[in-house]
């Protein structure tokens, strides 16, 4: 019982670290059919903006509130995660709805762009260009509406653009004047370190519980609420939901299905910006931070049932607990008397290293017997 | 009375085929117009390209004296057209709340700011209320029809395209539909461009045009709808 | 005016082939060693690629999993290698089984010791594991995106597992070639370099041939039709499963027959064949040359690896740039890669059928309009 | 206008890989040469080894400015100049081959300074072997290799681990204590760790558990518990993971609380000074590390390298172990040129076994086998980043055949001997 | 068993249960051999839902499917379609990459292996047959054109000619008429009229002009389960099904 509920514990700070980098996937990827192999790196974003926003915090005027920066970069990570994630939308994305498996090669490229992008720009470049595109994006939306539908409305934008990238360059250098670091390109990995009061441990049913893993899962959890209260109760919620499901009749009924676009691919990015923040208590920064994760990610999402969150939860918590089990070989103590063959075979398995080859083996295998998954969408609404 | 919508030799293309040759037509308000003619003849793609679902070639659509041509259904949407497309188009996996509330998407501020279904919708269609929290897809196909049709008044529109509301309907629901429909153009004073094959529903009309092959073949008051013309242009 | 297209677009083609032909012909004599040994590297690659192009052009399959097929054929060739030239190492096994104190061979290394077994197991066995992973998959009408992360899975299994796997197969080093024997000559050496050279020309022409062959007739069309439509297919009687099976497998010999050519040409065979990376840039080539187009296949893996080559060694960081910028402008502006693209631009062309071409479209019961001017 | 060429240099210096190739060969004097001579560097600049593998690069092309700045190498009064081409490996072993390849087929370079990973000398071992080129190559490693193609500077096991583990097991605060071996999944851990587990035996330890990360993954919470159960009160724990992986292990048994403080000690073969700047002195402070060269070494040639490098290079770069063995083995290629009065590869290989030479660590010998003599240090990793040297050996001989592991007990390698050679039984 | 000879197809109690809904509710249903018969009924009744159990696509919860006394239930698709029962789909669904002439061949090829196939040229016999069908579709001009290309008329009846191909013993055929012109309309009804006898075909359509000129035995499906079985005269006359379906006569 006490091995169970260790392997418990563990799996579920294994699984919440998964569930967080697969949240965002699972709505791009359930919502909105996109098969984001660029996630991994939009998590790398929101990785590297914990360790910038760590950087300004060192400085003398905001030392006092160091304790605080983890909170303020997942806001911070959600933002550039999400601005990026629009960007991407904007561009590429928006061409390609309804081919997924052409998502799929553009944001492969995509990745490798982004990848070699933070090993060749400075940081202090790359968090100027962030704030010029935020700048330039959020600012028209401020304008009055009588700009907004005058003819001259693109030389306002044209103007508003500029001056976001007066600015982008001027933080640029005020980043890289400051932190001399932030303004040389290196593809050497960085590393976060989480404030004092986030290290450690604490018991928990006699359970010693690492407090950085037990911050990512309350990062989780509140993800997880936010995202289901968002989609359920609020009128983008609706819209988002129904645009999934009748793009064009959603359109016809004033829904601007463009805007629902961009908020949804935003916000699954921004999510990806989130778990990068929870990635980085855990390792290292590294432009390959994501890459590790993503095809985890996506067996996330497929075991659980694509479209399905309560799916994506159960999913990364039973891989989890799976990895604890065969990963540390805790059959064996469970069932100590087993046959010799089977023990050897378990001891073989009860390394990390074949411990993921048996986790994979063992989902593949599993949607031999349920294709769609632990949560299959289901009803005569499929049928049509 | 003043034309609602108006349109000029609108000209429309599916690829390269020719669906909609030099179609004029239009609707004034408190007018309910049907539009016949064969399976294919492009009534359906004349609907389409009027909420601006189909791109326009050549021509004019004018809608309360403003061209529209080249906006978006979303765009045409809050300026007054509302759409009832065939086969009805419910969100399947939205409660029946939901769908209705997406219907004042249109309204000025969209749904965040009007939450409130209108009582009127439920005295037109009682059905609804009892189901408000359903699923839209567990629906049977005349209730989903009552959604739709509820769903597109709620944003208040000037113009209501309706395209074969009665396809596949028991008829006991056709009826509530029909009377239903000219009770709001009646209360309402809203134009409704009606596509339709059920004789019945289509003399309630008060003009009509025959569509054949694309084009306008003939036109008139619903009265002088003879059986001749309804042989010729209708196979029902 | 289409006809004289047609006669120029023959011409042209013609012109190309006799430029091809006069290349490959040359290019041992023309080309120093290192760059000959390149192309004939790339050139094998020209087959798994062949594969990809089989399995997604055509049937509609794209699988990210194919570098488990084709790293599997290339162990097998170097296992063949390997023991044939272990002779002179404690227990008359390969050197690096002594590392981790391991004595007797294991068993699957056994049948390894006959050339003849090799040269089938190199196909055989790719073709196996492809198509038992294949029909599992297929079996349960697993396809579109979800059959592309489950073969992504696939190589993440096979990945670690070799990776692992040191006493067994050497996990991370892989197994050498360069300095093994063959008919009494080292591997690497410039003769047996050059020989495989020309097996190489010859098994991608080999191997185009039979794609050709497979894609020609009405088993091409039945791959065509799963991949526009499935179910038809089911209801007109055929066993979809039964046909992605033994193309899937097709593509997986296909992959081993490049891998085990790879193998000998580059001395070496590693995991790192099976690393996510190398399968999606199989896909890649056959999305810029051309999807659905044999020869768009060939041409895209062979010039886009040499570019890489060429770019890296210049510009090593813009390589990332690049490959990414092209992949991203081919998936959304020329859907149909460099050659389809090209070959969509003469009017009545016979790709036509393979559906990279932009459809005409209909409304219902409305014929084409014959005077349709208007 | 400071701003754009601020943007500009940041754009500059954005792809230092990229200049670097562009240059060709960096000729900072412009001293007057008879002739040159093109030497070729073969390290990951892209790809995850490119982190660890950029430095050598920088540390290679320093020492061959060093030399190009005193008059460059002399054969019959004549002088050459080092120029170089610097190809990239991309992290990927079969594209090490391929360069190494294209160096020596197409380059003609008399010798290729390269390599990280055992992986890819592994890859490019046959490379040189059939094509009888040489490659000098500067990490250390996990032996059990001696080939007459390859000259190797970094330390073999017996040179780093053997030691390192003796002291933990006699003299550390854990001493007496159980074992446990963490490594990433591949050779080099693998091998080592079956020497340090034959050396704990012989000692009259325990070694309670090992483990191995796969490559890549940075999930390290199941070797925690493991680790946790089989040491539930302190003891040592034998480190061998690779580059970002042991971050993340670091920070998660810190929070685990397998700390010093708790009596958990942990030896690290593979976190220089260099790492110990990425990962944070705070996650490390307490555990050791053993190598034959840390920079706090209080030598003048010690303190000239470290501080010619930042000069080079800018002045928070720090200098390591590998970046020292990069040094000398352009030194000691220039000797044993010099020596051979030939750039060809049999004399300069014949030439090369007995040269000496001042490292910044000390004297180094190149061994009949290829490798070289070496102190051996360990160290405590401090607050300020560095090692605090606790111990410091004689001189010792490498063993390209560890003289611990089973397999290759007995054996030995002399290349002065042709009776003798790879491998023979001593 | 004995008395089944007569029937080929016959459907027991076969229920369907969508979590739920019942798409099928207890439908039993007898056709015979040589038999036209049409189903109508309004939308919603479960008329695709009944092709699909009897094509494989969709495994009831409860009852037995026989033809040619042969359980049907848990066979597959193509199984099923090689025992001899043709499907046409409601939107014409042929192959739009492939030319007609490769359409039918396909359709027209047997043994249905890959074997078979690998093998270069069809068998002249179904070659011949494949002429055959273009004739009878009036098709054969348009033999080397993409059947994407096909306007949605030719379509539906590329699809008939390929189910034509197939030879089945029991033709389902869902919709033909939808989107056709009267003309076209009049020449499927005589085309199907003609194949009863020979073959059982089961049509489904909304078009009662259609249904009328078919000159059949109907079959009323309303909620999953038969209303009413009779001749169109017979139908049009029964209130039930005036009531949920037809409506008053105009």
């Amino acid at each position: 019982m006490e091995l169970l509920l260790d392997s418990i514990f563990n799996g579920i700070a294994i699984g919440s670290v998964l569930l967080v980098a697969a949240l965002g996937l699972a709505i791009v990827f359930g919502l909105m059919g996109v098969i984001n192999l660029a996630h991994g790196e939009l998590m790398m974003l929101g990785a590297y903006t914990t360790y910038v926003t760590q950087l300004i915090f060192k400085l003398p005027i905001l030392k006092p509130f160091y304790n605080w920066y983890v909170i303020i970069s997942i806001f911070l990570a959600f933002i550039v995660s999400g601005v990026v994630g629009i960007i991407l939308e904007k561009t590429i994305i928006r061409k390609l709805y309804g081919s997924p498996l052409e998502t799929l090669l553009a944001t492969w490229g995509v990745s490798l762009i982004l990848q070699q992008f933070v090993r060749s720009v400075p940081l202090s470049y790359g968090s100027g260009l962030i704030i010029s595109l935020l700048i330039g994006m959020v600012l028209p939306l401020f304008f009055p509406t009588k700009i907004k539908e005058s003819i001259k409305f693109k030389y306002y934008k044209l103007a508003s653009w500029s001056f976001a990238t007066l600015i982008g360059i001027l933080s640029a250098e005020l980043i890289s004047s400051l932190i001399s670091k932030l303004g040389r390109a290196s593809s050497r990995n960085v590393d976060v370190t989480a404030p004092a009061w986030m290290r450690g441990q604490i018991e928990i049913l006699g359970n010693t519980f690492p407090k950085t893993r037990l911050m990512i899962i309350i990062i989780t959890l509140i993800s997880v609420i936010a995202i289901i209260c968002f989609l359920n109760q609020s009128a983008w919620g609706i819209r988002i939901r129904a645009v999934t499901q009748n793009r064009q009749m959603c359109d016809c009924l004033g829904i601007s299905t463009e805007k629902v676009d961009v908020i949804t691919f935003g916000i699954g990015s921004g999510l990806a910006g989130v778990a990068g923040v929870a990635v980085s208590l855990l390792g290292s920064v590294g432009p390959n931070v994501g890459g590790n994760y993503i095809v985890g990610c996506f067996m996330v999402v497929v075991l659980g049932g694509v479209g399905n969150l309560l799916g994506t939860i159960f999913a990364s918590f039973g891989i989890g607990i799976m990895t604890d089990l065969i990963g540390a070989g805790r059959l064996l103590n469970i069932w100590p008397n087993m046959p010799l063959s089977l023990s050897n075979t378990i001891n073989f398995f009860a390394t990390t290293s074949m411990a993921r080859v048996m986790i994979f083996a063992l989902i593949v295998i599993f949607l031999q017997f349920k294709p769609s998954g632990l949560f299959p969408q289901k009803g005569r609404m499929v049928e049509s | 009375m003043s034309k609602l919508i108006e349109i000029k030799s609108l000209n429309i293309f599916y690829g390269e085929s020719h669906i909609l040759r030099d179609i004029d037509l239009s609707v004034k308000a408190g007018e309910m117009v049907c539009v016949i003619g064969r399976n294919g003849v492009g009534k359906t793609t004349l609907l389409k390209s009027l909420i601006g679902l189909l791109k326009t070639k050549s021509g004019e659509i004018n809608f309360l004296g403003e061209n529209i041509n080249r906006q978006m259904p979303h765009q045409r949407a809050r300026k007054g057209i509302a759409y009832v497309p065939q086969g009805r188009e419910i969100i399947p996996y939205l409660t029946v709340e939901e769908n209705l509330m997406l219907g004042m998407e249109s309204l000025p501020g969209g749904l965040s700011k009007n939450k409130k279904i209108d009582d009127f919708i439920y005295e037109l269609f009682p059905i609804l209320k009892e189901f408000l929290s359903r699923k839209g897809g567990d629906l049977s196909g005349g209730q989903q029809q009552q959604l739709s049709i509820a769903r597109a008044l709620l944003g208040e529109p000037k113009l209501l395209l309706l395209d074969e509301p009665t396809e596949g309907i028991q008829p006991n629901i056709i009826l509530d539909i029909e009377s239903a429909v000219t009770k709001i153009i009646l209360e309402k004073g809203i134009g409704v461009l009606l596509v339709e094959q059920h004789l019945h529903f289509v003399r309630q009309a008060d003009r009509y045009y025959a569509m054949q092959r694309g084009g306008i073949v003939a036109s008139g008051d619903s009265s002088e709808l003879s059986k001749e013309v309804i042989s010729k242009f209708l196979s029902v | 005016m289409n006809t004289k297209n047609i006669k120029i677009n023959g011409r042209l083609k013609f012109i190309f082939w006799v430029l091809l032909i006069a290349f490959v012909v040359a290019a041992p004599s023309l080309l120093p060693v290192f760059r000959l040994n390149l192309l004939g590297r790339y050139l094998s690659l020209a087959i798994v690629a062949l594969g990809v192009d089989l399995i997604w052009g055509f049937t509609g399959l794209l699988s990210l999993g194919q570098g488990i097929f084709f790293t599997l054929g290339g162990y097998c060739v170097a296992m063949y290698l390997q023991l044939n030239s272990s002779s002179e190492f404690p227990n008359n096994i390969p050197e690096f089984f002594a590392l981790y104190g391991v004595k007797d061979l294991p068993f699957f290394w056994a049948p390894f010791k006959s050339l003849f077994f090799t040269l089938f197991a190199a196909w055989l066995i790719p073709a196996l594991v492809a198509a038992i992973l294949g029909f599992l998959v297929f079996r349960n009408r697993i396809k579109g995106v979800y059959f592309s992360i489950l073969t992504q899975a696939s190589l993440l299994v096979f990945f670690n597992f070799f990776n692992g796997q040191q006493k067994l197969i050497n996990g991370t080093n892989g197994l050498k070639t360069d300095v093994t024997q063959l008919f009494g000559q080292m591997v690497g050496s410039e003769l047996i370099q050059r020989y495989f050279f020309w097996i190489t020309v010859f098994l991608v022409i080999t191997a185009w041939f039979f794609s050709k062959w497979l894609i020609k007739g009405r088993f091409g069309n039945i791959l065509i039709g799963i991949r526009d439509d499935e179910p038809r297919v089911r209801f007109t009687g055929y066993n979809p499963v039964l046909f992605k099976t033994i193309i899937f497998s097709i593509a997986g010999a296909l992959a081993g027959i490049s891998g085990a050519l790879y193998t000998v040409q580059s001395g070496i065979v590693s995991p790192q064949f099976m690393t996510v990376p190398f399968s999606i840039e199989m896909v890649i080539w056959v999305a810029v040359g051309g999807r659905g187009t044999l020869l768009g296949a060939i041409l895209g893996a062979v010039f886009i690896n040499y570019a890489k080559s060429l770019v890296s060694e210049a510009l090593p960081a813009s390589w990332m740039f690049i490959q990414g910028g092209l992949f991203i402008l081919v998936v959304t502006t020329l859907p149909q890669g460099i050659l389809g693209w090209l070959y969509s631009e003469s009017p009545r062309n016979l790709l036509q059928r393979f559906g990279f071409i932009r459809k005409i479209k209909t409304y219902p019961s409305l014929e084409i309009n014959k005077n349709g001017e208007s | 206008m400071r701003i754009s060429r601020r943007i500009l240099a940041g754009l500059a210096t954005a792809s230092i890989a990229t200049t670097l190739t562009s240059c060709g060969g960096g000729s900072k004097t412009s001293g007057s040469f008879d002739d040159s001579v093109t030497v070729g560097i073969l390290h990951s600049l892209s790809g995850t080894m490119a982190i660890s593998e950029s430095t050598l690069v920088d540390t290679e092309i320093m020492a061959i400015e060093e030399i190009n700045a005193s008059g460059g190498i002399t054969i019959d009064g004549k002088s050459y100049k080092i120029e170089y081409i610097i190809e990239d490996g991309a992290s990927d072993w079969p594209t090490f081959a391929e360069k190494s390849k294209k160096l020596i087929d197409q380059d003609k370079v008399p010798v290729v300074f390269g390599g990280w990973t055992s992986a890819s000398r592994k890859a490019m071992l046959p490379v040189y072997e059939s094509k009888d080129a040489f490659l000098y190559y500067p990490i250390q490693y996990e032996a059990q290799e001696c080939s007459n193609n390859i000259f190797y500077t970094g330390a073999t096991p017996n040179q780093q681990s053997e030691p390192a583990t003796e002291f933990m097991y006699k003299r550390s605060p854990a001493a007496g204590g159980d074992f446990f071996l963490v490594g990433s999944d591949y050779v080099f851990p693998r091998t080592s760790n079956t020497i340090t587990k034959a050396q704990v035996k012989q000692l009259g330890g325990r070694v309670v558990g090992e483990d191995y990360l796969p490559l890549g993954n940075t999930e390290v919470a199941p070797i925690i518990s493991k680790i946790k159960k089989a040491l539930p009160s302190g003891g040592i724990i034998i480190n061998t993971l690779n580059g970002d992986q042991n971050v993340a292990f670091f920070k998660q048994i810190q929070d685990a609380g397998i700390t010093p403080s708790e009596g958990y000690y942990v030896m690290n073969y593979s976190i220089a000074e260099e790492e110990i700047s990425t990962i944070g002195p705070e996650f490390l402070e307490g555990h050791y590390g053993a190598w034959n060269y840390m920079m706090s070494i209080d030598s003048p040639a010690s303190k000239k390298f470290a501080a010619n490098f930042k000069k080079r290079w800018g002045s928070d770069r720090v200098v390591a172990d590998p970046q020292e063995s990069a040094y000398n083995m352009v030194y000691l290629w220039k000797q044993a040129v010099e020596d051979a009065g030939t750039f060809d590869d049999n004399a300069v290989r014949d030439a090369l076994i007995g040269q000496k030479f001042d490292a910044p660590q000390g004297p180094v010998e190149v061994m009949p086998n290829h490798h070289l003599s070496q102190t051996v240090r360990i160290g405590e990793i401090n607050s300020e980043g560095g090692f605090t040297i606790l111990e410091e050996t004689d001189v010792v001989l490498p063993q390209a055949w560890n003289q611990k592991h089973p397999s290759s007990k007995g054996f030995a390698c002399d290349w002065t001997d042709p009776s003798k050679g790879e491998k023979y039984r001593l | 068993m004995k008395s089944d000879t007569e029937n080929l197809l016959s459907l027991v109690d076969v229920t369907v249960n969508f979590e739920g809904f019942l798409a099928l509710n207890n439908l039993n249903l007898k056709i015979k051999r040589g038999e036209l018969r049409a189903i109508i009924g309004p939308n919603g009744a479960g008329k695709t839902t009944f092709l699909d159990v009897i094509t494989g696509k969709v495994k009831p919860t409860k009852g037995q499917v026989i033809f040619k006394e042969i359980s049907l239930i848990g066979r597959k698709e193509h199984k099923i379609a090689r025992l001899g029962v043709g499907r046409k789909f409601q939107s014409p669904r042929v192959f739009e990459n492939l030319s007609v002439q490769e359409n039918l061949e396909l359709s027209v090829s047997s043994p249905k292996s890959p074997l078979h196939l690998l093998k270069k040229n069809i068998i002249k016999d179904q070659l011949e047959e494949v002429f055959q069908l273009m004739k009878v579709v009036n098709l054969t001009k348009k033999n080397d054109i993409k059947a994407g290309a096909l306007s949605h008329g030719q379509k539906q009846w590329l699809e008939i000619a390929m189910l034509l191909g197939q030879k089945p013993d029991l033709m389902l055929v869902d919709e033909p008429v939808a989107g056709l012109t009267d003309e076209e309309t009049d020449l499927t009804a005589d085309l199907l009229k003609s194949l009863a006898g020979k073959n059982t075909v089961l049509i489904i359509d909304h078009d009662m002009d259609f249904i009328r000129r078919l000159d059949c035995k109907v079959t009323v499906l309303n909620q999953g389960a038969v209303l009413f079985e009779g001749n169109m005269d017979t139908i049009q006359n029964n209130q039930k099904v005036i009531d949920v379906y037809l409506g008053r006569p105009d």
